[in-house]
C-alpha cells in the first residue's frame, strides 16, 4: 500500500487496546511513510499516548498486528523498539535530575571504548546534538535545576541522537516558546530530508499547519477522520477533535469592579528568580501574566501565595498588608493558587476525588476538628456537579482525564470563596473541549468578584482570557498592557526586550 | 609495690548482664588498690566486636589482659594476639577452646548446677515435666550448667526434660519470652531451671503472668544482686540460686595476672566454688557478696 | 465531549478511598490470612482454640500493638521509625530510675518516662522537618542515642522494686477477662481508629502521606504534623515500655532491641504501604494479630525457634506479594 | 534566547555530575570530617597516628568494608537490604559446614559461601521485580530466613577447626602491611570503583536509581539489573562472612546481628542518598572509614561503651545535616 505513492515504514492494523476491562483503543489502523510527518490529534484521553506507546514499545497491545519496514513488527520492551529504530519522546519528561546532561542523552547506549565508557565522546556528541537545537551549554551539567524548557529541548535532542527511522514526538512543544519551537521544526524539517518518519502530537493546532503533511484525528479510542495536508482549517479539526461544532473558545470579558483587591508592591525572590515585581489586581478582574519560559511567572504566583519565600516586598489585601509567610495563611486570608504541575503539585494521584477536595476544605467538612464521611461526600459531590466535573467523588484522581484532574485542581479551593485566585498555565497540556470549560470557570470567577491572575505561556489564551496583562522577562515587569492594547506583537516585543 | 604491672585490658562479652557487671567491679576496685590501671571494653555480644576491640587494647600498651570471650567461638583470636604480644591472658567464666590463656577461672559449674536442680527437683517431690533455659550455647557456663543439671535430672526418672531453649544474652528479656513460648506448648510444666538469674527472674515473671505460679518452681545461677533480693523477699517462683564468687573471681584475675607476669606459676584451671542461696539464707550474700 | 470520562466513571466500582473506622476496609486480603491461620492452628492443636489461649495472645501482642500503633501513622506519611524499640528501653529505665532509685509515685514517673520518649521523638522529627535528615537516618541516629542513655542511667543494670500492684496490672485479669495492661492496648487501639477516620489532623496524615507538596499547598502545616507524628510515635512506644515494665516487674536497658522490624512487619502486613498515603490503624491490628496468633501458632506446635524465624520471614513476604496480586488483578 | 541558562552554566564550578573514580566528588564534606576526627584523635590520644594502628583499623573495618560496597550499589538503585547481617551469618555457616564437618577442600567451601549468599540475593531480587514486594520488606523477610537457615544448619552450635592457615590469613601482615583478608577488601573496592565508573552495568545503576522508568524506556533491563544488585550485594555479604570466619577461626550463626544498620550508616554518611540515583563507592569508602576510625578512637579514648552510642548517633547525624546545609547554601 502505498502513501501519496511513498512506502509506509510502519503500518498499524487494528490494534486495540485495555486497562483492565476499559477498553481505550478500538482497533486502530495507521500508517506512516518515510520523511513525512503525520500529526496525531485528538482530545484529552483520545488514546494518542497510548497509541504511541503501543509503537515505542513501551506498552503492549491487546491484540492487533502491526509491521515495521515490511517486516512483522512486535516489540516487548522500549530495546526492542530503538533497537529496530523506533524512538519517542514521552509527554512527561523522562530525565534523571542528578546525572549530566551527556549521560541523561545516552543513557543506556554509551558510547564504550576497550570496554570502558568513553566520556569524551559521549561528551563531544552530546554538545553537538544540543547545539543543533540552539542549547549551549555544558553536557556535564547534571539537569537538575535547568528549565522546563531546556529539560525538553535535552529530551529532543536524546531522541534525534538515536538516529531512528521513525520518531515520536508526544506533545513536544507543550513547555517551549516559540524559539524553541522554531529550532525544533528546522531539526524536524533536517529528519524529514533524510527520511525518517515522524508522528507528531500536539494541543497547539497553529503549528500543525507549519510542520505536518497529514493528519490523523482521533477520538474516544478510535480514529475518526484523516486529511492528507495539512492545510485544513483548525475550525475543521476542532471540529473533528470534539465531534460536534464549537462555539467561541473565549467568553466575552467582562468589565472589573473599580475597588483594589490584591496589591503587590516591591516584590523580590530571595532566590533572585523575580525582582521588584509591584502590580494590583481589582475585583473581577482577570490579570494575565505573559512571558518566556524561565521569566519568574511561576516563583512569583507561588510567593504571592506563600509557597516559597520572599524576600523583600509586600501583598496586601483589601488594603491590608498579608504578606504570607505559608500557603496555610494565604488560604486563610482568601488567596489560593492553582499550580503549574498538576500531578505533582496539585493532586494526590492515588487518593480518592472526594478526599482530594476535603484536604483543602477542612472547614466545611468538619466540625471542631471532627469529620464525618458523609459531610465529605455530600460536599464533594456537590462541587463535583457545580463545577461541571466529569466523575465520582469515590474515583481516584489518577483515574481522571488531564482535564477533569485541573477541574478538580481548581473546584477544590473555590468552595472557599476565596478573594484571589492565581492560577498557573490552567490549560497546559488540556484539550480544546476541556479549555473552553475551564476558561469559562474563570469567567464566572471574575463575575462573583473574585481577583483572579493567570499566568500562561500560551499567547492566544492570556490574550483573550485578560483584562490586562502583565509581562515579564529574566524576572522583571517590562510592562502592563491593556486588553485593547494588547495583542500577540506587543506582548512579544516586551518579553523579548 | 612492685607488682610489675601498669595496665590491665578487661573485654568483657556484656555488660548488660550483672555478672560481668560485678566482675568488672571486682577487677576494678581490687587493681585500684594495687595502682592498677584497667581498660574495660564492651563487646556487645559480638565477637567480631571484640577481637577490634581486644586489637585496640593492645595498642594502648596493656601490660596483662584479663579475657571473657563473647561469644562461644572466636575465642581463640584475642588470646593469639595477646600472646605474640607476650602478654598475660587471663581467661575469667569462659574457657577458650583450643587456645586457652595462662590460666582459667570459673565457678564450679557442673556440681552447683546439679545442686540447684536437685533442689528444685527435690521441691517438685521428685516428679514432673522440667524444662531448661540455657545460657548461650557452647559456651563453658552452657554446657558444664547443663552437665551439672542433668546430672540432678538422670537421678530422678519421675522427671520429664520436656523442652530446652537456648537464649544468646542470658538475659531477663529472653528468659521471659522462652519460658512464656515453653509454657504456652506445655502449660503442665512444673520445675524451670534457668542457667543464670537473669534467665530465671523472667522465667518466674512469664509463670506468674500465665497465672501459674503455684504449680512451677523456678532454679537460677549466679546470685546476681537483684535475684538475692528477690530470693529475700520470696514471693515469686524463683527460689533458689548459685551464688558465685564475683568478687574474689576479680581478685583472684588481678593476682593470676600479676603473677604471670612476674613468671610465678599458676595452676590452669582455678575453679572458686558456688554457694547454693535459698530464700532462707539469701539475706546474707545481699548483705556482702563473696 | 469527554465520552470516555463517563464510560469510565460509570464502571468505576465503589472502591471508596475513604476507609471506614472500624471497617478493615483495604486490609480484606490480611484478615483473609488471619482468618485462615486461626482455622488451620484451630485443627492442628488442641489448645490453641480456647478463650485463655486468645488471652494469652492479647496479653502478648500488647507492646507490640501500641508500637505499631505509633509506627502505623509514621508510615502513613511516608516516614519510618527505627528508633521505637530505644525508646521503648529508654522509657523503661526512666520509669525504673524515677520510681524505684528517685522514689517518686509512680504517676510522675510515667509521666517523666513519657515526656522522655517524646522528647527523642520530638528531636527526630525536627532533624526530619529542619535538617532535611532522611527519617531513616535522623531515627536510626535517635536508635544508637536513646540506646546509650537507656543504658547510662544505671550503667547497664538492670532495676528491680516496682511496688506490687504494678505488675499485678499485666497479671490480673479484671473480671477474668483484661488486664490493665490489656485494657490500655485497647484503649489505644479505639483512640487511634477515631483519630484516623474522624479527627481532621488524621485525614491530615494521608494528605501529606499522599504527596506532602499539595498538603502543604493546600494549608496544612506539614512541618509541624511531621514532627508531631513522630513524637506521638515516640510517646507511643515509651508507653508500651511502661507496660513492658508492668508485665516484667523490672526493666532493663537492654529492651526492645529490634522492635522496630516487628512493628515495620506488624504495619505492612496490616496493608500500610511505606510509600505513605494508604493503608491504616485498623488493617495493623490485623497484623499484629497475624504476627502474634502466628507465634502463639508455631510455639504450640513446638515449631524449633529457629524454623520459626524462617517460617515468619515466609509469612511476611506471602501477606505482601499476595496484596500485589490481588491489585493485578483488579 | 535563554539567558539565565548561560549565567547559570558560566556559573557552574567543575561541579561535574560525574564522579571521577579515585576522586571523592559529592563527598568532600565526608572528606573534611574524617580528617577533622584524625587530626583530633592524633592530638587527644599517644596511640592513634601510628601505622599500626592504621593497619588495625585496616583489619577492623574489612567486614563492614565489604558489606557497604554492596550495599551502596542497593542503595544507588533506589533499594535497601536488611538482610546482609542475616547472609554473612548463612555464609560464614555454611563455610563451616562444608569445610569442617564436610571436610571439603577451603576454595569448594568458600564457593559453596558465597553461592549460599547469592541465591538469598536472587530470591530477594525476584520478590521485588516480579511480585513487587518493596525491598524494605522483601529483604527484613530475608533476614529473618538467612538467620533461621544460618541456625539451622548447626542447631545454633558454633563451628570450630578450620585449618591453621585460614586464620593467618586474618593475622599475618604480608611485608608487615596487608593481611589478606584487608587485600582482599582492597581489591573489592578498586573493582568496584571502576565498574561504577566505567562499565556500562555501573553507570546503570545511576540511571535506575534516578527513574526507573526513564531507565527502561532508554531500553535497560530494569528488572534484570535490579536481581543482579542484590545478588551481587548478598554475595559481597557472604564474601564478608569468609572473611570474619577467618578473622575469628570460628563461625557461629548469631554473628552479624544489625550489622546492616551500620552498613546502610557507611553508605549514608559517605554521600550517597537513600533516594538512590546519586553518591558512589568512593563516598562510601570515606564513611567506612569514619565509622572504623571513630570506633578506634572512643576504645583509645576509653569511652564507656555507652556513651560511644550516643556519639556515634550524633556522628551519623551530624554527617547527614551536614551535607543538607551545603546544598542549602549552593
Ligand atoms: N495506565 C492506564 N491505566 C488505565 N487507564 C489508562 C492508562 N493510561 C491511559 N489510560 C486511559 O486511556 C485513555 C487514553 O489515554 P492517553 O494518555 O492515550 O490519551 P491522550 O490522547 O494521549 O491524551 P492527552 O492529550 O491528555 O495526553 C484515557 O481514557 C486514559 O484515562
Ligand atoms: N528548582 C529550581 N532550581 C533551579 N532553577 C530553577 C528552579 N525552578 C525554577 N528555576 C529557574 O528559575 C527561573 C524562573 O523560573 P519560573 O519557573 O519561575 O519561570 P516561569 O516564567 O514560570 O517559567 P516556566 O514556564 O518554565 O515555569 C528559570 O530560569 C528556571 O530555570
Ligand atoms: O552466669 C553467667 C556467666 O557465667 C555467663 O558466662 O554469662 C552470663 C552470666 O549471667
Ligand atoms: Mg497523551
Ligand atoms: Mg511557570
Amino acid at each position: 500500500m502505498t502513501i501519496d505513492g511513498k512506502n509506509p515504514v510502519l503500518s498499524l492494523r487494528n490494534i486495540h487496546k485495555s486497562f483492565g476491562s476499559i477498553e481505550v483503543l478500538h482497533g486502530i489502523n495507521l500508517e506512516v511513510a518515510a520523511g513525512e510527518v503525520v500529526a496525531l490529534l485528538g482530545e484529552n484521553g483520545a488514546g494518542k499516548s497510548t497509541l504511541s506507546n503501543i509503537i515505542s514499545g513501551t506498552i503492549l497491545p491487546s491484540s492487533g498486528e502491526m509491521t515495521w519496514l515490511g517486516a512483522p513488527y512486535a516489540p516487548a520492551t522500549p530495546r526492542d523498539a530503538i533497537d529496530a529504530g523506533v524512538a519517542m519522546i514521552h509527554q512527561e519528561l523522562m530525565l534523571l535530575p542528578h546525572l549530566s546532561i551527556a549521560e541523561n542523552i545516552f543513557v543506556g547506549r554509551y558510547p564504550m571504548k576497550a570496554g570502558r565508557l568513553d566520556r569524551g565522546e559521549m561528551d563531544r556528541r552530546a554538545q553537538a546534538g544540543l547545539k543543533r537545537l540552539g542549547l549551549e551549554i555544558s553536557p556535564r551539567r547534571p539537569v537538575e535545576g535547568l528549565s522546563t524548557a531546556s529539560q525538553q529541548l535535552i529530551e529532543i535532542a536524546k531522541a534525534l541522537t538515536l538516529n531512528a527511522k521513525l520518531l515520536i514526538l508526544d506533545e513536544p512543544t507543550a513547555a517551549l516558546g516559540s524559539e524553541e519551537t522554531k529550532l525544533l521544526f528546522e531539526q524536524i524539517e533536517r529528519l524529514k530530508s533524510e527520511g525518517v518518519g515522524i508522528i507528531y502530537i500536539s494541543h497547539r493546532l497553529e503549528e500543525i499547519k507549519q510542520i505536518a503533511d497529514r493528519i490523523v484525528v482521533m477520538r474516544d479510542g478510535e480514529k475518526v477522520q484523516e486529511f492528507d495536508t495539512a492545510d485544513v482549517p483548525i475550525r475543521t479539526i476542532v471540529e473533528a477533535m470534539v465531534g460536534r461544532s464549537m462555539e467561541q473558545m473565549f467568553p466575552p470579558l467582562a468589565r472589573p469592579e473599580d475597588s483594589q483587591v490584591l496589591k503587590v508592591s516591591g516584590l523580590t525572590s530571595p532566590t533572585g528568580r523575580f525582582r521588584d515585581v509591584s502590580f494590583s489586581v481589582r475585583k473581577g478582574e482577570i490579570f494575565g501574566i505573559a512571558g518566556l519560559v524561565g521569566a519568574g511567572r511561576t516563583e512569583l504566583v507561588r510567593s504571592i501565595a506563600g509557597a516559597d519565600p520572599i524576600q523583600t516586598g509586600t501583598v496586601e489585601l483589601n488594603g491590608k498588608d498579608i504578606t504570607p509567610k505559608s500557603p496555610g495563611q494565604a488560604i486563610r486570608n482568601g488567596i489560593i493558587l492553582v499550580p503549574e504541575d498538576r500531578k505533582l503539585q496539585g493532586v494526590i494521584l492515588d487518593h480518592s476525588i472526594q478526599e482530594n477536595i476535603a484536604y483543602s476544605n477542612f472547614e466545611s467538612v468538619s466540625k471542631s476538628g471532627w469529620m464525618s464521611n458523609r459531610r465529605v461526600k455530600k460536599f464533594a459531590s456537590e462541587n463535583i456537579r457545580k463545577f461541571g466535573v466529569k466523575g465520582i467523588g469515590s474515583q481516584m484522581a489518577n483515574e481522571m482525564s488531564g482535564g477533569n484532574q485541573q477541574k478538580i485542581v481548581i473546584a477544590k479551593w473555590l468552595a472557599r470563596n476565596p478573594d484571589v485566585v492565581l492560577l498557573d498555565e490552567p490549560t497546559r497540556g488540556i484539550d480544546v473541549g476541556a479549555r473552553s470549560s475551564i476558561y469559562e470557570l474563570i469567567h464566572g470567577l471574575a463575575a462573583q468578584g473574585v481577583a483572579v491572575v493567570v499566568v500562561s505561556s500560551d499567547l492566544e489564551e492570556v490574550l483573550g482570557v485578560s483584562n490586562r496583562i502583565m509581562v515579564m522577562a529574566a524576572g522583571r515587569q517590562v510592562g502592563i498592557l491593556d486588553h485593547s492594547e494588547a495583542n500577540d506583537v506587543s506582548v512579544m516585543e516586551l518579553a523579548t526586550a | 609495690e612492685g607488682v610489675g604491672i601498669k595496665k590491665i585490658g578487661l573485654a568483657v562479652p556484656n555488660l548488660q548482664a550483672d555478672f560481668f557487671n560485678q566482675i568488672k567491679l571486682g577487677v576494678e576496685g581490687y587493681a585500684g588498690k594495687l595502682g592498677i590501671e584497667v581498660i574495660v571494653v564492651d563487646a556487645k555480644n559480638d565477637t567480631a566486636t571484640q577481637v577490634s576491640q581486644v586489637q585496640d587494647l593492645l595498642t594502648q600498651g596493656i601490660d596483662a589482659f584479663i579475657y571473657i570471650p563473647a561469644g562461644a567461638a572466636a575465642a581463640a583470636v584475642p588470646t593469639r594476639l595477646a600472646r605474640a604480644e607476650g602478654i598475660p591472658v587471663i581467661n575469667v567464666d569462659r574457657e577458650p577452646e583450643g587456645a586457652p590463656g595462662d590460666t582459667v577461672i570459673y565457678g564450679e559449674n557442673v556440681l552447683s548446677a546439679y545442686q540447684v536442680c536437685d533442689h528444685i527437683i527435690g521441691l517438685a517431690e521428685g516428679k514432673g515435666k522440667m524444662v531448661v533455659i540455657h545460657g548461650q550455647k557452647g559456651t563453658t557456663p552452657e554446657v558444664q550448667r547443663f552437665e551439672g543439671c542433668k546430672m540432678a535430672i538422670d537421678e530422678n526418672p519421675g522427671v520429664e526434660l520436656v523442652a530446652q531453649q537456648w537464649s544468646q544474652q542470658w538475659s531477663p528479656d529472653e528468659g521471659f519470652q522462652i519460658a512464656q513460648n515453653m509454657l504456652q506448648a506445655n502449660p503442665d510444666i512444673s520445675i524451670i531451671f534457668g542457667q543464670a538469674d537473669g534467665l530465671a527472674m523472667g522465667a518466674a515473671k512469664a509463670v506468674e503472668v500465665a497465672g501459674l505460679a503455684d504449680q512451677i518452681v523456678v532454679g537460677g545461677y549466679d546470685g546476681d544482686g537483684a535475684a538475692l533480693e528477690s530470693l529475700v523477699a520470696c514471693d515469686t517462683p524463683f527460689i533458689v540460686t548459685a551464688t558465685q564468687s564475683t568478687q574474689a573471681m576479680g581478685v583472684l584475675a588481678v593476682n593470676s595476672a600479676i603473677a604471670v607476669a612476674n613468671d610465678a606459676s599458676v595452676p590452669a584451671r582455678q575453679i572458686p566454688n558456688a554457694v547454693l542461696t535459698t530464700c532462707d539464707d539469701a539475706a546474707k550474700f545481699v548483705e556482702k557478696h563473696p | 465531549m469527554q465520552s470516555t470520562e463517563d464510560t469510565n466513571s460509570a464502571m468505576i466500582k465503589a472502591s471508596s478511598g475513604l476507609r471506614g473506622a472500624f471497617s478493615f476496609g483495604g486490609a480484606t486480603g490480611p484478615l483473609i490470612g488471619l482468618i485462615l491461620l486461626c482455622a488451620f492452628l484451630s485443627i492442628a492443636t488442641d489448645s490453641f482454640l480456647s478463650f485463655r489461649n486468645f488471652l494469652n495472645i492479647l496479653d502478648q501482642i500488647t507492646v507490640l500493638g501500641i508500637m505499631a500503633v505509633g509506627m502505623t501513622f509514621v508510615i502513613l506519611i511516608a516516614g519510618i521509625d527505627l528508633s521505637v524499640g530505644s525508646v521503648l528501653a529508654l522509657s523503661m529505665m526512666v520509669l525504673g530510675f524515677l520510681n524505684v532509685e528517685a522514689e517518686l509515685p509512680m504517676a510522675i514517673s510515667i509521666g517523666g518516662a513519657l515526656v522522655a520518649s517524646a522528647l527523642v521523638g520530638v528531636v527526630a522529627g525536627l532533624l526530619i522537618t529542619e535538617f532535611k535528615v532522611p527519617p531513616f537516618i535522623a531515627t536510626l541516629a535517635m536508635m544508637s542515642i536513646a540506646r546509650g542513655l537507656a543504658n547510662m542511667i544505671t550503667n547497664g543494670s538492670q532495676i528491680i522494686g516496682f511496688p506490687a500492684w504494678f505488675n499485678m496490672g499485666a497479671i490480673i485479669r479484671h473480671g477474668g477477662v483484661l488486664t490493665t495492661t490489656v485494657a490500655v492496648m485497647l484503649v489505644v487501639f479505639v483512640v487511634a481508629l477515631l483519630f484516623q477516620r474522624y479527627r481532621e489532623g488524621g485525614r491530615m496524615l494521608y494528605a501529606i502521606g499522599g504527596n506532602p507538596e499539595v498538603a502543604r499547598l493546600a494549608g496544612i502545616n506539614v512541618k509541624r504534623a511531621t514532627v508531631l507524628t513522630y513524637t506521638a510515635c515516640a510517646a507511643l512506644s515509651g508507653l508500651a515500655g511502661v507496660l513492658l515494665a508492668a508485665r516484667l516487674d523490672a526493666v532493663q536497658p537492654s529492651s526492645g532491641v529490634a522492635y522496630e522490624l516487628d512493628a515495620i512487619a506488624a504495619v505492612v502486613i496490616g496493608g500500610t504501604s511505606l510509600a505513605g498515603g494508604t493503608g491504616g490503624v485498623g488493617g495493623t491490628i490485623i497484623g499484629v494479630l497475624i504476627i502474634g496468633v502466628l507465634r502463639n501458632g508455631l510455639n504450640l506446635l513446638s515449631v524449633s525457634p529457629f524454623l520459626q524465624a524462617v517460617i515468619i520471614g515466609l509469612v511476611i513476604v506471602l501477606a505482601v506479594a499476595a496484596e500485589t496480586f490481588k491489585h493485578r488483578n483488579k
